[in-house]
């Protein structure tokens, strides 16, 4: 263990900002706390207990161009027919281009074939969809919480290739490069319930260093390699025992200041049981179906991807989805299977803690509470959670 | 006047029936314009939703004219009532959207009016070079 | 996909300022274009024959033709792709004339600016689909607005040719201007003589239904399938018992202004216009009717023997439904007391207009056909006729020639020497004398030599009363001296200016009119009779200032094209109209608010649902639905939004 | 809380207790706690013996005009009750202007209002989480999670458009809870927009650069909207036509936003609902009551105050005097 005095976090900072670009909690000019690049000039919010979002966008961002491509015309008016020498003109063109040749499409529409410009990123070596253009430099996010570090590694599992299924090169080329800089709860809200998740406001998973704020700085732990690594700074002192003791307290009271509001055990039968339940109308009342709960919500990855295209020049990329958006289960035919509200609203929860769960291993959330807090209607998961596990008991009961 | 640099991009969307007529009877009687517009063909203003110009702006345009039949002159009678409201609207959003209000303008050329599309075309392009390409932008 | 583009030189039209050939070349590397060729003339036939050679062999689904305004030439190429089998909407017009190489000079810019031009249209013919017109039935009744000689002439050639016509006539007699009219030039017959038996002939005719003393209130519907609601305006006067006798004009004690004599002389409140109106009904001018105004009276009713006097009488509403409207209202005599301050601006009595004149001249007229100044009753001995009054004249908004001045001034001038002996002397400013017609020249010489007419060239600066003469003073410029002749008798030479009402009758009709109130023909050249609004045409001097022969003339020709129209018992109607995707439809019925025609239904599904569904044939195709559609799932065939985008994105990214 | 607000509270849960028990309605909506004293949800209530949850205080700040849209309802041909506040009601005459709702199957309380708290505002104010919100006559007593007490006068912690209602008073209702206030005399006003009607276009293009730069796509604001009402439909989301780009970005997102604004206006009456739902906090008021103001300045137009008024944009007037040129 080590020990950070406060004064000596701009310099950690500034060290850490010479080899990585560093993220921290910042209280933007409405007041609005989000994660934000570090600079001299910019204060660290730790005391607003979490940001409005969690740094989810840093390895997956809301937007993300996976390549831009533009149709080069070797069938125009001056190439009326796909031959070997338009083959050949195409290679050239592509040389000079710094394109790949993707697809050809004679002789059905004999005019046009695609060329990638890039892969992954914005610029870079040729490869269509692979991450090799991608920005590869590395990245530290100071200041997130605990839960938010545990969504990260919920979501790893299914970018990952966690089970044999899809491994996104996107994803990973950024969360490698990302260092996890974990500060323990100080004052955890009334909406938290990490704890009903085997979680805690001292969690480690997903965190390569968790700082845990004591008097006149911060009890400062390695968890992972990359963590020891970056513990070895100078800035960071030898810690004293009483550093330690401090720190055990502190996380001790943050415990206790969260509550647990259902039991976990019984959740996945609940949903299962009740998947047809009644009780679902009821729950999804309050619910507007907009997304703000899953764009909040540190866990949540889904995404689908757009093309935009002008005269021949276009652009690939991926956006956040969310299972309230009606075109999330729409079927080319026309038909969507989730056209009501409340199959719309099950199929998060049941997503959460029972679908996911079943194929990953892992829950897909940490109780950080954003979707309670932020949702326009105050939709309430534990209140969901709870009713649905009743419906397990209630069946029994009737069994 | 005539021909300028082409430095500003300005999009005029007109209606079939007076405008388009209109800057046809001025291309007839070569009455010259300035360079930098693009004519964009509608049968009719009230076809034209401002979030068209909306995305006008959002696609870089540096002004966007609006023209129709004048009220009461609608080939189809009330399309040009409808519009007005909405181009009115948008004309009085814009500035708080911080596109300067010389950026668009909405007016009525009917097609025995070619000397006033001239005037019309030429002014408006003229303020809008003045004030050049738009910097930055929300939209 | 496969397009075409085909780009016009237009001779030099377009090849002076734009680069055709060049463009050519760029535009072959458009997306999705397989063939690119500069054309002298596109519109040729060769030129025609050369897309449609390129359609066949190079397999083009989609043509583009960069050259003049689509309203020049869109049909024609829309023709031209349809004969090589493709559909005439999968083509395009890039205007690069009209807005591009006629209004620049610079050939690069205009070149580059092409090229934008092009690349839009390229990129709106991407998203074209196939359309195909719906085929309504078409109603072959026609409805004539204004019952002059224009209108006159129209509904006798299409009663003739069997069609059921309707005149509606707003005075309370059709005859129209030329029933004004004493002789007409250049033949100096008498102008009843030769209008009065048209007119009762088509009172006659058993196809054609008069309906005088009535408006056109308003217009519904569309080519073919037209409604038109017609008000009968109260004539207090039931014309179903009125037998015309007169005996109430007789004994009416009431007087008012008498439009039909310009105010020349007064009528009766109860009136009859003249002896050979048809119908010939008798109205009451409320405003001058004693009973009306005072309460008292009803000799009219007491005398009638028909009893047909009803003071009670209404407005009353009919329907009419017609597959075509023919527009032909005439036209007004310009007021030129309002703007002539110069001329004494109507307050010197011997300086009269031209149709005041006309009415003196008239056997029937106020004074009987004497001539005589309207101060003294003497008859005239020096008589000063002033053209272009109202006509070509910049100060007074009236740039344009009026046409019929110059021919009426020299029948007048003859006219005066014949009524008031040789002896007399005749005086004609002039600026210019147009005599393009038939026979009109050798008139004019006439006038001039057999006549001995006096021609003077120069305007007249001003007019005043001095020593109970109107002095005329002006210049003579060929002799180029100020002269100043101690006249009798002055006569404008007024012009002719559109009807009263006239764009108000545009606006219920949608047609175009000019900034003088006369209507517009679709194309002066190719299209001189029809109006913008399909199965509405133009006829005589409410188009442009005409002489009889001429509106005669084109009455004619405008029988011709409504007979054209109606041979056919089905309509092709456009197939650019709005379209429901029902899938997306939220069914918040804005669309059935905001649409002019009743186009937008509400369509129950089978589900029990309702969504919005337009009926194609009633859709007009204006767009004002799918501006309104909060979910943009009504799309305008021909200008979808997509379209609209794509060439936004063009002009803006490209 | 005040006599009147206990009073106006007693009165929303007797008429939905008659209601419900004359079987009026299927179920009746109105506001109750929620987890935490502090705040306050949306209340479905279907049981009688419910009835004695339903609340009201100033801090019932939800729109429930917004549960009577299309698709909201469940059944869909439910029968239903529903609370209105002043600003609510404007939203509800708004929809029924449009035959958008249906009258027969809908009972209407109106709800008096004083003004709606800024919880936000409130919040900023303490570092802990507030937990408990009480009324004390003019003040406001608020309690944090550390148990932190502060006393807060009512008036200061208004929301700014309450600080400003031009309408305390329902203009649509079947049953009143409680009496009617004085309605404030005077041209409508349009609060907080002075500081921001004064920057220069390029500021102007900054500041909601920056806003939007922020914004999710979440669609809060669209779907908490009483009067946005296509739901699945919405353009925003199509890519035929693609009106609005699918990118998050600052440019889209104001297009959205933008879709959102034209849409409703001549219907959105400035309730609020889309500002106080918004994650990230974009001050919305800035786009959707300037829009407001200037239809006012325009035409002399209010949205949602007669049933039998059309909205602006689905009728004109030949004689409309506007501004072009």
């Amino acid at each position: 263990m080590k020990f950070l005095a406060r004064d000596q976090l701009p310099t950690l900072l500034a060290d850490l900002s010479t080899a990585a670009e560093v993220w921290v909690p910042v209280k933007q000019q409405n007041g609005v706390v989000q994660f934000d690049r570090w600079a001299p000039d910019v204060d660290v919010e730790l005391d607003v207990f979490l940001a409005r979002q969690s740094p989810k966008e840093n390895v997956f961002p809301q937007t993300e161009t996976y390549l831009e491509y533009r149709y080069l015309m070797v069938c125009s008016a001056q190439r009326p027919e796909f031959t070997d020498q338009t083959r050949e003109e195409l290679r050239q063109l592509v040389e000079s281009e710094g394109g790949e040749v993707v697809a050809e499409v004679p002789p059905v529409a004999q005019e046009l074939l695609l060329v990638a410009d890039v892969g992954g990123g914005s610029q870079g070596e040729p490869g269509l969809g692979s991450a090799a253009g991608m920005d590869d430099s590395a990245q530290i996010i100071l200041g997130l919480r605990p839960c938010d570090a545990r969504g990260l590694s919920q979501m790893d599992n299914v970018f990952g290739g966690y089970g044999g299924f899809y491994f996104d090169p996107y994803y990973n080329v950024r969360r490698n490069n990302t260092t996890i800089i974990a500060v323990t709860c100080r004052t955890p809200r009334s909406t938290c319930f990490c704890r009903a998740l085997g979680g805690s406001p001292a969690g480690t998973e997903g965190v390569d260093v968790l700082m845990t704020e004591i008097e006149g700085g911060f009890a400062v732990e390695a968890v992972t390699p990359k963590g020891e690594s970056l513990v070895e700074r100078s800035v960071f002192e030898k810690a004293q025992p009483e550093v330690e003791e401090s720190a055990v307290a502190a996380k001790q009271a943050a415990e206790a200041g969260v509550n647990v509001p259902f039991e976990l055990d019984g959740v996945r039968e609940g949903l299962k049981a009740g998947f047809d339940s009644p009780v679902w109308h009821d729950l999804a009342m309050r619910c507007i179906s907009c997304g703000t709960c899953t764009y909040v919500c540190p866990s949540c990855y889904c995404f689908n991807i757009n093309d935009e295209i002008v005269e021949g020049t276009g652009e690939r990329f991926r956006c956040w989805d969310n299972c309230f958006n009606p075109m999330y289960t729409l079927e080319t035919s026309g038909h969507n299977p989730r056209e009501s509200k409340h199959a719309r609203f099950r199929n998060r929860f049941s997503h959460k803690f029972w679908y996911y769960p079943d194929k990953y291993d892992s829950l897909l959330c940490s109780g950080c509470g954003r979707c309670i807090m932020y949702c326009p209607t105050h939709v309430d998961i534990r209140e969901v959670l709870r009713t649905m596990s009743a419906e397990t008991t209630a069946e029994k009961g009737e069994a | 006047m005539t021909d300028s640099s082409g430095n500003v991009k300005i999009i005029a969307i007109v209606c079939n029936w007076c405008s388009y007529a209109g800057a046809d009877g001025a291309g007839t009687a070569r009455l010259k314009q300035p360079y930098d517009f693009r004519v964009m063909r509608v049968p009719c203003t009230g076809r034209v939703d401002p979030l068209l110009a909306l995305k006008a702006f959002e696609k870089g345009a540096d002004g966007v004219l609006i023209s129709g039949c004048h009220p009461g002159d609608c080939h189809y009678s009330e399309g040009n009532y409808y519009a007005r409201r909405k181009f009115e609207l948008l004309k009085r959003m814009l500035p708080h959207l911080g596109i300067e209000p010389e950026r668009y303008t909405y007016t009525w050329v009917s097609a025995s009016e070619a000397a006033r599309w001239q005037q019309v075309v030429t002014n408006f392009v003229t303020k809008v070079g003045e004030l050049g390409p738009r910097q930055g932008g929300a939209l | 996909m496969r397009i075409g583009v085909f780009i016009c030189h237009c001779g030099t039209n377009i090849a002076a300022t734009v680069d055709s050939h060049g463009l050519a070349e760029r535009a072959a590397e458009l997306k999705d274009v397989v063939h690119t060729e500069d054309v002298m003339y596109t519109c040729s036939e060769p030129g025609q024959a050369g897309i449609q050679r390129a359609i066949r062999e190079k397999g083009l689904t989609r043509v583009v033709v960069a050259a003049c305004s689509p309203q020049m030439h869109e049909v024609t190429f829309r023709r031209c792709v349809e004969d090589a089998g493709l559909n005439p909407h999968l083509f395009e017009m890039a205007n690069i004339r009209e807005h591009c190489s006629w209004i620049h000079d610079d050939k690069e810019l205009a070149t580059e600016k092409a090229y934008e031009i092009i690349k839009m249209a390229v990129a709106k013919v991407r998203t074209a689909e196939p359309l195909f017109p719906n085929e309504v039935d078409v109603n072959k009744d026609v409805l004539v607005i204004g019952g002059g000689v224009a209108g006159i002439q129209v509904a006798l050639d299409l009663a003739d040719a069997g069609l059921k016509v309707t005149i509606v006539e707003r005075e309370t007699t059709i005859g129209g201007t030329m029933a004004r009219l004493d002789k007409t030039f250049p033949t100096i017959d008498c102008s009843a003589c030769i209008l009065t038996p048209r007119m009762v002939d088509a009172a006659h005719h058993e196809n054609i239904t008069i309906m005088a003393y009535s408006e056109v209130d308003r217009v519904q519907g569309y080519v073919g399938n037209f409604v038109v609601d017609i008000k009968r305006k109260a004539a207090m006067v039931d014309w179903n018992r009125c037998i015309g006798c007169e005996l109430c004009v007789q004994k009416c004690p009431a007087r008012g202004p008498d439009y039909f004599n310009a105010g020349l002389a007064e009528t009766k409140a109860i009136y009859i216009p003249f002896p050979q109106a048809v119908p010939k009904r008798a109205a009451i001018q409320t405003d001058y009717c004693r009973w009306f105004q005072q309460g008292k009276c009803r000799v009219c009713s007491r005398v009638c023997p028909a009893n047909a006097i009803d003071y009670d009488q209404q407005d009353t509403y009919v329907q009419r439904k017609v597959g075509a409207i023919v527009v032909a209202t005439g036209m007004d005599v310009f007021p030129w007391e309002e703007y002539y301050p110069q001329y004494g601006g109507g307050r010197i009595p011997d300086v009269i207009s031209g149709l005041q004149y006309e009415r003196m001249l008239n056997a029937s007229g106020p004074t009987g056909g004497h001539v005589h100044r309207i101060s003294n009753h003497e008859e005239p001995k020096t008589v000063v006729f002033i053209q272009c009054v109202g006509s070509r004249d910049e100060a007074v908004g009236r740039p344009y020639c009026s046409s019929v001045c110059c021919m009426y001034t020299a029948k007048q001038a003859i006219l005066t020497k014949s009524h008031c002996g040789d002896d007399t002397d005749v005086y004609v400013f002039y600026i210019d004398i147009r005599a393009t017609g038939k026979g009109y020249e050798e008139f004019i010489k006439r006038a001039q030599s057999e006549f001995g007419v006096n021609y003077v060239r120069g305007r007249v600066s001003k007019l005043y009363e001095d020593n109970g003469k109107v002095m005329v003073r002006g210049m003579d410029t060929l002799l180029g001296h100020q002269v100043e002749i101690p006249a009798d008798l002055v006569i404008l030479a007024t012009g002719t200016t559109s009807a009263e009402g006239a764009p108000q009758l545009a606006q219920t009709l949608n047609i175009s009119y000019d900034e003088f109130g006369f209507f517009k023909e679709s194309h002066p050249k190719l299209r001189p009779v029809e109006t913008n609004t399909a199965g509405i045409f133009l006829a005589g001097a409410c188009q442009s200032p005409k002489d009889i022969p001429t509106s005669v003339a084109q009455a004619s020709g405008t029988a011709s094209k409504v007979l054209g129209l109606l041979a056919k018992d089905k309509l092709k109607t456009s197939p650019e109209v709005a379209v429901v995707d029902q899938s997306r439809c939220v069914g918040c019925w804005k669309c059935i608010d905001v649409c002019p025609f009743s186009a937008p239904e509400k369509q129950e599904l089978r589900d029990g649902t309702s969504r919005s569904h337009v009926i194609e044939t009633v859709c007009q195709g204006c767009g004002i639905c799918v501006a309104t559609c909060p979910v943009n799932c009504i799309s305008l065939k021909g200008f979808t939004t997509d379209s609209l985008i794509d060439q936004l994105e063009e002009a803006l990214l490209g | 809380m005040s006599g009147a607000e206990i009073a106006r509270q007693d009165r929303i849960r007797e008429l939905a207790r008659q209601a419900l028990t004359e079987g009026k309605v299927d179920y009746f909506i109105g506001w109750k706690a929620g987890h935490v004293p502090s705040e306050v949800i949306p209340a479905f209530v279907r049981n009688v013996d419910e009835c004695d949850m339903l609340l009201w205080n100033p801090l019932c700040h939800h729109n429930l005009t917004t549960f009577l849209k299309r698709k909201m309802p469940d059944p869909p041909d439910a029968r239903i009750g529903v609370c209105v506040k002043g600003c609510d009601s404007r939203t509800l005459v708004a929809l029924l202007q449009e035959t958008l709702v249906d009258k027969e199957r809908l009972y209407v309380v109106g709800v008096p209002c004083d003004g709606i708290i800024d919880r936000r505002r409130l919040e900023k104010a303490f570092s802990d989480e507030v937990i408990d919100i009480a009324f004390q006559g003019e003040q406001v007593v608020v309690t944090t999670r550390g148990g932190e007490t502060k006393e807060l006068a009512y008036e200061e912690l208004l929301l700014e458009q309450c600080a400003s209602c031009d309408f305390p008073n329902p203009r649509y209702y079947d049953d009143l809870a409680g009496e009617l206030l004085p309605q404030p005399e005077g041209p409508p006003r349009f609060p907080g927009l002075e500081e921001y009607e004064a920057l220069s276009a390029e500021e102007k293009d900054r500041v909601l650069a920056d806003a939007f730069a922020t914004c999710i796509r979440c669609f809060a604001c669209i779907h908490v909207c009483p009067v946005c009402y296509c739901w699945d439909q919405c353009v925003n989301r199509s890519r035929r036509p693609a009106l609005v780009g699918q990118k998050v970005a600052a440019k889209e997102n104001l297009m959205f936003q933008m879709v959102h604004m034209f849409h409703v206006a001549g219907r959105c009456p400035s309730c609020g609902a889309c500002d106080r739902s918004c994650p990230v906090e974009i001050p919305l008021y800035l786009l959707h009551r300037k829009m407001n103001k200037e239809l006012f300045e325009m035409l002399g137009f209010q949205a949602g105050l007669n049933v039998e008024d059309k909205p602006v944009f689905q009728t004109f007037n030949i004689d409309d005097a506007l501004g072009e040129q």
